[in-house]
């Protein structure tokens, strides 16, 4: 059984919720690939801020105003040197992934792609990165295809490398597949469709909890990320994109504050970012991640990484010895999560069994759909790690399959 | 005759009702799923699956005279056993009858408390779908009769 | 000076913002048309949610999700009931009425909107409810057209009443608009655009705070509400739509939870509202939105509307007295704020006196450029209310516009 | 020989922070903003309006004698006042010492702490205007020079 490292000793007890039971047994929490819990003090700057520093942000010319402009900037700072962005004016604040992508299909629909022009997605996308792009293809005549994977959940680089030419303007790929954990070799791709002059957006909402994530190295175009996955508030994200590219990207949603002159006739627009966030963004929530992204540096990401390894290694020998237990992704690198499948016994049933026991786990097709008909599962089951995550909850929840196997055969 | 809606459903809630842990609640469901008859195969079409559950449901339904009888299955041990209970509760019986029925029993049994509050297991869609047949088969009924 | 009603006596106490000061001075906050400050058990409702009872929503098969997942539908019921809908299915959320109106653009301009279709927009529109249109008008090849209004700040009905034709297929305007207090007669608004068959949708991000929404009385067909106008968290709010019209819409953003099912090749969608909440939502705003509709129901809608009317009274009195003040929006109808210039002084400079006076007022545009130039004015200072508005707040906010006076000029 | 930016802001920050009430810095800097020269209405173009700010702010630039000559104005009373500092500060100086300047000053006289952090009154836009002026003079000098 791994140690837990000297960084993540004291961890658990920063998140509250662990002081409750569930069903009267103690909270296993293995769903944070769904969502992370909160650690107190993203829980506590929310109070502090909404109890005595809140204000709208930007043009008031008022304390309270000013001053959670700064903070809101601040978090934007935070956020940019999270990701090795170049730039605060990198970072679009919106709600999540699903947000990130459908704002890059339809600016990107409205400002760069031509009718015939191709978008690559892989077979391991989340919906969130499928169904935007076919909402924009019959209004922007383009085609989707598809990067195909083998049966271990690994992309195939020399179908994808075949696929390439001029007519591809958009590569858009999870960085970490949340139904399958892979982890995509995002450096490479990008090299390769930089090559035919694409557009690399990377989807990295199962990414950012886990990874060092450095957009420059990867160099990488686009970048989304969701907050609520990676310890801060629901409602809050942001999308990474290299100053240049936001430039020639059309505006989003329309609105307040992402104008520069309005008229009946036309409108003209603010710069980036300001020209993507239209409205009043989630400001406490904005503030909150940024909070969240120091609980993750003063952590430390290294250590949050050989962690989430440790817990992976474990998890895969302590399942393996399940019988009836088959994996459902097996690529050599991996973050983040275990999915499976037991012979004979339906997800749902084996984590209704599960919740009993304190334990949650996720079932179902994770919004994934094409990834089970590859897989020819209706749904899987998933364990996915956060920095609570203790090799003892991979116990339990070893012991509850024991107990959904007997009960269930 | 056969028993009303409200008698089974009492009798139900009450034999789960005294046991008193959730795992034995949880096999016994699972046992009476096991007994249900399978649905044959050529009924599982789309057009009889239950919409918006996480395991796959279907249900079918026919009147005969003048009950509504109806048959379903799953895919999960769980689900079946509840629609074992489901179809224990509303097959056989009329139209106006189910659509009289209080359909809070299933909350009552101590085991499921909340899953028909949410959309995840398609209990509440179950339940639904039957009162939409009900409904449906109890116009037919007035305006053949009328 | 009007005296503070029973049922509002101890609400300043609720917020703990009041005891904070601001340089030096205690908060006169009269900025809640930007964004409301918030009540204790709404801050507090965020801090349990985080700590005791976080979960996603929707489809997990373990409790804390399922009971997430019930208070999130509890919440839309509560929505429902604060504007009298139908049914909770008629509530989408969202995170406010910048993106209510984008997605009702956009979903209209792919379902319903045919080249040649005319929206009808007021010439007191809040930028929110203009730029979105324009986003759409020429992949919709609609046309956008303007309800005049005269110098009081009213719109012109008979010159609404003669725009009506076969073409106008939506008519989208305020409640109460933002720059000038007016109110619309939304009843009667609503009455001649369905004689024509068109679609009505109602900005309510300044009516929601203060009037009593009854959507079934009004006949409105969409109506759009940010909860963080109206005491709830910021980065949530929603969209209440007739059921019917909203199954005829095609769906905004693509992502998880909205699809039935995916495929590469084309996917198909839920049923509303979940069609149109792709992606996880702000979970724990929503949440908190609940407990700020709560909150407005437990000191009575009556009972907020008529004290706005008595501060209105009071301020427009008040100010009236202050040499050069003009006021910008003087309708017969209005509601929650007062706006004015004051001869030879810059808003800004205003704005910036009486912030070192505690006093928050907006000075500016208020993202409503066409109206700054049907006034003929580059920007207006704009005090407005909350539940928590004293009468002496009105006076500090004079004394504070003399002493600007003495300094200005 | 004209003073450096550095003495110049020292005496700025010192004049003002021997005032105690933030009433009297700011009848001191709406004084300023009284006694500088208006800017010619042809030169208040769209060209020269600086992006970004609640109140109108325009900048006009010129390089006489290897040195940068500014003139700026403002419909706001106070922003003017700053604009007079600011060009005290900047308006005569090479664009090479302007690009070395230290630019926080702004924040230590005690006035405006908060204002050049936020986009609110244009005045982080105006002194990012005067080193980009500073920045592409400098080019123009380097290579002439050259
Ligand atoms: C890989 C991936 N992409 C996108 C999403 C959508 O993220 P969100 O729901 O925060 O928008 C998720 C999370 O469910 C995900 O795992
Ligand atoms: C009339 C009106 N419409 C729309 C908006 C935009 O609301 P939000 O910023 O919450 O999206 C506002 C608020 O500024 C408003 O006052």
């Amino acid at each position: 059984m791994p140690v837990v490292p000297e960084s993540l000793r004291d961890i658990r007890a920063q998140f509250p919720i662990f002081a409750r039971t569930v069903h009267d047994q103690p909270l296993v929490y293995l769903d944070t690939a769904a969502t992370s819990q909160k650690p107190a003090r993203v829980i506590e700057r929310l109070r502090k801020f909404y109890s005595d520093e809140y204000g709208t942000v930007r043009r008031g010319s008022y304390l309270l105003c000013q001053q959670s402009t700064a903070m809101f900037e601040c978090a934007r700072k935070k956020a940019a040197s999270f990701v090795n962005a170049e730039r605060p004016e990198e970072i679009v604040f919106l709600r999540g992934v699903t947000e990130a992508i459908n704002l890059a299909a339809v600016s990107l629909a409205r400002s760069i792609l031509k009718p015939g022009d191709e978008v690559l997605v892989s077979a391991m996308e989340h919906h969130a990165n499928i169904v935007p792009w076919q909402l924009v293809r019959d209004m922007a005549g383009i085609h989707i295809r598809v990067i195909p994977m083998n049966d271990k959940g690994e992309l195939c680089l020399d179908a994808y490398e075949a696929m390439l030419s001029e007519r591809v303007k958009v590569v858009a790929l999870n960085h970490v597949a949340n139904s399958l954990g892979t982890i995509n070799p995002i450096k490479q791709i990008t090299a390769l469709a930089h090559g035919v002059g694409a557009i690399v957006l990377v989807d990295g909402a199962q990414s950012a909890p886990h990874l060092k994530i450095d957009v420059r190295d990867l160099d990488c175009d686009l970048y989304a990320v969701s907050g609520h996955k990676m310890y801060g508030p629901s409602g809050a994200g942001f999308l990474y994109g290299r100053y240049s590219l936001l430039e020639r990207m059309a505006p989003y949603q329309g609105g307040g504050e992402m104008i520069d002159r309005v008229e009946f006739s036309e409108s003209t627009f603010e710069d980036p970012p300001y020209r993507f966030e239209a409205g009043t963004p989630p400001i406490a929530e904005v503030i909150g991640l940024g909070e969240a992204i120091d609980f993750l540096h003063d952590i430390g990401l290294e250590a949050i990484e050989a962690w989430d390894q440790a817990l992976l290694a474990y998890a895969t020998a302590r399942l393996s010895a399940i019988p009836g237990l088959r994996f459902v992704g097996e690529a050599e690198a991996r973050s983040g999560l275990v999915a499976f499948t037991i012979d004979g016994m339906h997800p749902f049933d084996v984590a209704s069994i599960l919740d009993r026991k304190g334990v949650a786990v996720r079932a179902g097709h994770h919004c994934a759909q094409p990834v089970m008909r590859h897989f020819d599962v209706p749904a899987t089951l998933r364990a996915s790690f956060g920095v609570y995550t203790v090799p003892e909850d991979i116990d339990t929840l070893a012991a509850g399959l024991e107990l959904a196997r007997d009960m269930l055969s | 005759m056969a028993n009303s809606i409200a008698e089974k459903q009492a009798d139900i809630t009450a034999s789960f009702q005294a046991i008193d842990d959730w795992e034995s609640r949880y096999r016994k469901i699972i046992q009476l799923g096991k007994a249900l008859p399978d649905m044959p195969e050529e009924r599982k079409t789309e057009d009889n699956k239950v919409k918006g559950c996480q395991s796959q449901v279907w249900l079918h339904a026919a009147l005969e005279n003048g009950r509504l009888v109806f048959q379903a299955d799953s895919d999960a041990a769980i689900v079946r056993g509840l629609i074992a209970l489901l179809l224990e509760v509303y097959s056989g019986q009329t139209p106006a009858e189910i659509l009289a029925a209080d359909q809070t029993f299933i909350d009552d049994i101590g085991l499921i408390e909340h899953l028909s509050q949410t959309r995840s297991n398609g209990l509440s869609a179950m339940i639904k779908q039957i009162k939409y047949y009900a409904l449906a088969y109890d116009a037919v009924i007035k305006r053949s009769g009328a």
